[in-house]
């Protein structure tokens, strides 16, 4: 069943646990201050894999140096802008998330979403 | 090249450009420029419908001074210019229709707000249904999401802030399973372009190398876009968002945004995967069976639900389900009808949330079904066109809703192991949907004497009468015209190809 | 630098989970502040600077000064330690 | 039972291990009446016994379990699924691997002479893939326009008015604003003579290093992204130590709105013109420059400093709308 890499991927792997602990921090967790924490984990897992990806064994970050501009020197450089993209649209969708979770709790005074929920319930809106 | 192949980069950056010079301007500044937006943009993608239908050959368009790997690349064929001119019009519609609830239910001072949401809505979507990169795609389903979210609790009360962060919460697992299997098919081909994904995956699958890694991924992102689009076990946050948002966002939330999921789903199928592979694959049969739970499910909860809005939340449910369910057959037939149901959910999914609001609006803003007898004579034009509505989705010949579910049962028919379940249930669904909407019909028609409520006159609300009649037409013309749109449909796919 | 590796990589794990059990909120945003340390090192020795310095920036300083103001917002540090949202 | 040791008394509930031995101390700051705990407590025992009672509530009870059971599997079964699939995948750091194909050969080649960007990562977000990248700042201006619309509250109403959780709360809640001493004039450490000397060293030290950062970003790691937070960081602090008072000298509402407009602006004129010329296959006419010297690379170096402000201002106004809830 698993194949022959899975070793020499170790990093791939981490980050593939790391992904499903944030995953199920997303979906499990009753606080949401956690699940926005779960959120961040799973999202920079994403971005480790990719930077593993990137990395080729004895060669350097691709910034141009003294000219040298053969394929042989530089790692790939297109899993890095990836994930430069997607460091920002985390932070913004964290920021949006945690700014929800402050409207909630002072309304509610509460994190438990099923709380919430109860409390829309007993308000009858 | 001829200048009208320019016409889908403009209409992407123009609604961007406006939704960044809205934040500046004020509110009716802001409203006049959304208009125009939307205007300006389905008249361009008519124009280019019209134009690709001439040449009968899709194009690309380089995002900048580099050919296709290296540079972001955007495509457009007959079905994308299509569904962008189709986004327009229902747009345009929705916001004309709810213009005087988004008044009065969204604070004065973040109203220019909306606006900006609103067009860089728009702009994610025109994105989505031309892209031709997956990454591309990815940014743009965060800009959808998170638009969506903003459309959803703009109106500040309990309700929608709790169904914002439910909706947030299931969206962004969507967007992590779909972004991780966007990695590993990176890692697998080594390229992003639709095309190149999809000639990189053809090879590997007939040299039959990483076969374990190919499934897993397209499993994953077929479960993130679900996830996304509220398929049946991910619904939860569904019916909350679309009860409680204002009428437009309900309705541009139900036929927009999950719509552009869906088609950007029909376009990996087409452009990324190839779909043969998909065919053969195990994932549809799962995309299947989820399908028809949906349809069940959907309906028995709108059965159970005594607000009105809810009612129709969770009828988006099974509509969903049906869509899905179409993808799983693994027919291009059953993809037709899929698409052409796509069409039809949006045109009446729209009409029955602004029809339902004039209902309530003459019920003292009630939702109940007992406060709602008799709306229909106090607010007549939202009668008929909650009627219509109605029998369009319960499958009334004439309306839309009859040839989506006549598509279903034709490409259902003949194959080898899902026709007994598909038509069954099928038929199962279309007696549901007609209980619960019937009742509601009837409901509305019962004369009530007692009530005081005011009456709503046409003469009153200009618009929105205009608005219901728009939707109504919209629909029979979905309906009568079902011979040429499925032509243009399997040219659309052929187009892909 | 192998072995080093595997240490950064493991302690990402452990981050992660104990984020997941730590019972003080503020707890878990620290340990998550390191979490993100420890990856903008490890993305350094990947040879990807430009991750590095963004993550450190983005993820360990403003990500998380956002969540110790919302923690502030919501009664969960300052003063006195209030534990109604352990659970 | 003398023979019992400490652990299995404890384990038995006979006694607890740690009294007498952990020193306790009283609680300071403020205590809230005994009546008000109680009536709090009473009123959250109440609400979760209707969540998770079991006599009241059965079905919902179970219908918890049963999503967790679900979700717990669905989770594990995810981690099995990913991990076969990565055990499958190519292997890591092997320059053969179809990650490294003519298009990263293409980038690495010829990236320098095509974008005039020593930093090849930068060239190729702002050069070859600038639409991902303009997608990208339009994700934080929609999720500052959503923060504007969730947090923003113009007229400074008080929160009392949509406190519907109750009145019962409404005391504790009032009291515990008054432990805050300074809450009001928007700095925690107003009297922190330690914080406001470091910081005035501090932060023109970091915003200078934002500035070079940003400006360097065609040459060096780094970029508009990764300094516009250095700034808002270093803004962030100036305002943690000194106060709103300070910082609305400079930075208000306004200067956020345009600053944010003008960048955006030029960025997505800019790109427009560089989209529009590469498509239909006319020359640009901006120069590359000498690559390595600062005014280099045409475009990209104004678009960093575009992108930079527009970071850096987001950033600031995250936290002061979470802060404050105004500018």
């Amino acid at each position: 069943m698993f194949g022959p890499n899975l070793f020499t991927n170790y990093g791939e792997a981490v980050s593939v646990i790391l992904f499903v602990i944030g995953f199920s921090n997303l979906l499990l967790q009753k606080n949401l201050i956690k699940k926005i924490i779960g959120l961040n984990i799973m999202d920079t897992a994403v971005y480790l894999f990719l930077a593993e990806k990137g990395y080729i064994r004895d060669r350097v970050a691709p910034i141009v140096v003294d000219g040298i501009q053969e394929v042989e020197a530089y790692i790939n450089p297109v899993p890095s802008g990836l994930v430069l993209t997607g460091i920002v649209v985390s932070v913004s969708v964290t920021a949006i998330m945690l700014s929800l979770t402050i409207r909630l709790y002072r309304r509610y005074h509460t994190l438990d979403l099923d709380e919430i929920s109860m409390l829309l319930k007993k308000e009858g809106r | 090249m001829d200048f009208i192949q320019n016409f889908p980069f403009f209409s992407i950056i123009l609604s961007m450009f406006s939704g960044i010079v809205s934040s500046v301007l004020p509110v009716k500044a802001a409203r006049r420029l959304n208009t125009f937006l939307i205007v300006a943009v389905g008249v361009m993608s008519g124009i280019l419908l019209v134009y690709l239908t001439g040449t009968g050959e899709p194009f690309v368009y380089w995002m900048g001074h580099f050919p296709a790997p290296w540079g972001n690349e955007i495509r457009a064929g007959v079905l994308e210019a299509g569904m962008a001119l189709f986004f327009c019009l229902i747009m345009f519609l929705s916001m004309l229709g709810g213009r005087r609830q988004l008044a009065e239910e969204v604070a004065e001072n973040k109203q220019n707000l909306y606006y900006i949401l609103v067009d860089l809505l728009l702009s994610s979507l025109l994105a989505l249904v031309y892209t031709n990169d997956l990454f591309t795609a990815y940014v743009f389903v965060e800009i959808n999401t998170i638009s969506a979210c903003g459309l959803i609790m703009v109106r500040e009360i309990g309700r929608t802030f709790e169904a914002a962060i439910r909706y947030m919460i299931m969206s962004l697992l969507g967007s992590g399973l779909f972004l991780v299997s966007l990695c590993m098919l990176y890692d697998l081909t080594g390229h992003l372009l639709m095309s190149n994904i999809k000639e990189s995956v053809a090879a590997l699958a007939a040299r039959g190398e990483y076969t374990v890694p190919l499934m897993t991924t397209i499993g994953l992102l077929c479960a993130g876009l679900a996830i996304k689009s509220a398929l049946f076990p991910f619904h939860s946050w569904l019916p909350d968002a679309y009860g409680y948002s204002t009428v437009s966002s309900a309705a541009m939330l139900s036929s927009l945004v999950s719509k552009g999921y869906i088609f950007l789903l029909i376009k990996i199928f087409y452009r990324v995967i190839g779909f043969e592979i998909i065919a053969q694959s195990k994932i549809i049969n799962v995309l299947f069976i989820f399908g028809l739970l949906g349809m069940i499910f959907g309906s028995t909860s709108a059965i159970q639900e005594n607000d009105i809005r809810r009612m129709i939340a969770f009828s988006s449910v099974a509509q969903i389900g049906y869509i899905y369910m179409g993808f799983g057959l693994g027919t291009e037939a059953g993809m037709t009808a899929s698409i052409f149901h796509m069409l039809s959910h949006a045109a009446t999914k729209s009409l029955l949330f602004v029809a339902a609001v004039g209902l309530t609006d003459a019920s003292k803003g009630r939702r109940e079904f007992v406060e709602l007898t008799g709306s229909a004579y106090r607010n007549k034009m939202a009668g008929i066109a909650f009627t219509v509505g109605s029998l369009s989705m319960v499958g009334m010949p004439m309306f839309s809703g009859f040839v989506s579910k006549l598509l279903f049962a034709e490409a259902s028919i003949g194959h080898a192991h899902k026709m007994l379940p598909a038509v069954l249930v099928l038929a199962l669904s279309t007696i549901l949907n007609a209980i619960y909407f019937m009742k509601t019909v009837i409901r509305i028609y019962v004369p009530d004497y007692r009530s005081d409520c005011r009456t709503i006159t046409i003469k009153k609300q200009k618009a929105y009468a205009f608005t219901l009649v728009c939707f109504i037409l919209l629909n029979v013309a979905l309906g009568m015209l079902s011979k040429p749109l499925e032509g243009w449909i399997h040219s659309g796919l052929a187009m892909f190809g | 630098m192998n072995i080093l590796t595997y240490i950064l990589l493991g302690f990402l794990v452990i981050c992660a989970i104990s984020v997941t059990f730590s019972k003080k909120l503020l707890n878990s945003v620290l340990i998550f502040m390191s979490y993100s340390l420890v990856m903008s090192i490890i993305w350094m020795m990947l040879e990807s600077p430009d991750l590095a310095i963004t993550e450190a920036a983005v993820g360990a300083g403003v990500t998380s000064v956002l969540f110790f103001v919302t923690l502030r917002k919501i009664h969960a540090m300052g003063e006195e330690d209030v534990d109604d949202e352990e659970r | 039972m003398k023979k019992d040791s400490a652990f299995s008394r404890w384990f038995y509930g006979e006694r607890d291990t740690l009294l007498d031995r952990v020193e306790m101390k009283p609680q300071t700051g403020h205590a809230p009446r005994a009546g008000e705990i109680r009536e709090l407590m009473e009123e959250r025992r109440l609400i979760r016994e209707h969540i998770y009672d079991v006599e009241d509530n059965q079905k919902l009870k179970l219908f918890h379990r049963l999503y967790q059971v679900a979700a717990v599997v669905f989770c594990a079964t995810l981690m099995l699924i990913m991990l076969v699939a990565v055990s499958w995948l190519p292997e890591n750091g092997n320059p053969d691997n179809p990650v490294n194909n003519e298009v990263s050969a293409r980038y690495i080649e010829n990236g320098l002479q095509e974008t005039g960007a020593v930093n090849i990562v930068t060239g190729m977000i702002l050069d070859y893939r600038a639409f991902d990248t303009f997608g990208e700042s339009n994700v934080l201006f929609i999720s500052t326009v959503t923060v504007l619309i969730l947090l923003h509250n113009k007229k400074k109403k008080e929160t009392g008015a949509e406190d519907v959780a109750g009145g019962r709360a409404n005391t504790a809640e009032k009291s515990r604003k008054s432990a805050g001493p300074a809450e009001k004039s928007g700095s925690i450490y107003e009297e922190n003579l330690i914080l406001q000397k470091i910081a005035g060293i501090l932060v023109p030290i970091i915003v200078i290093f934002g500035v070079y950062v940003i400006l360097n970003g065609h040459l060096s790691p780094g970029g508009g992204f990764s300094g516009g937070a250095i700034i808002g960081a270093g803004l962030i602090l100036y305002q943690n130590a000194f106060g709103f008072e300070k910082t609305e000298r400079f930075f208000t509402e306004k200067t956020y709105k345009w600053i944010c407009f003008f960048a955006l602006t030029f960025y997505c004129l800019a790109k427009s013109y560089s989209f529009f010329t590469g498509a239909n296959h006319l020359e640009s006419g901006i120069p590359l420059g000498k690559p390595g010297a600062i005014l280099s690379s045409g475009l990209i170096l104004p678009l960093n400093i575009c992108v930079g402000l527009v970071v850096a201002c987001t950033m600031y106004t995250f936290f002061a709308m979470f802060r404050k809830g105004d500018f």
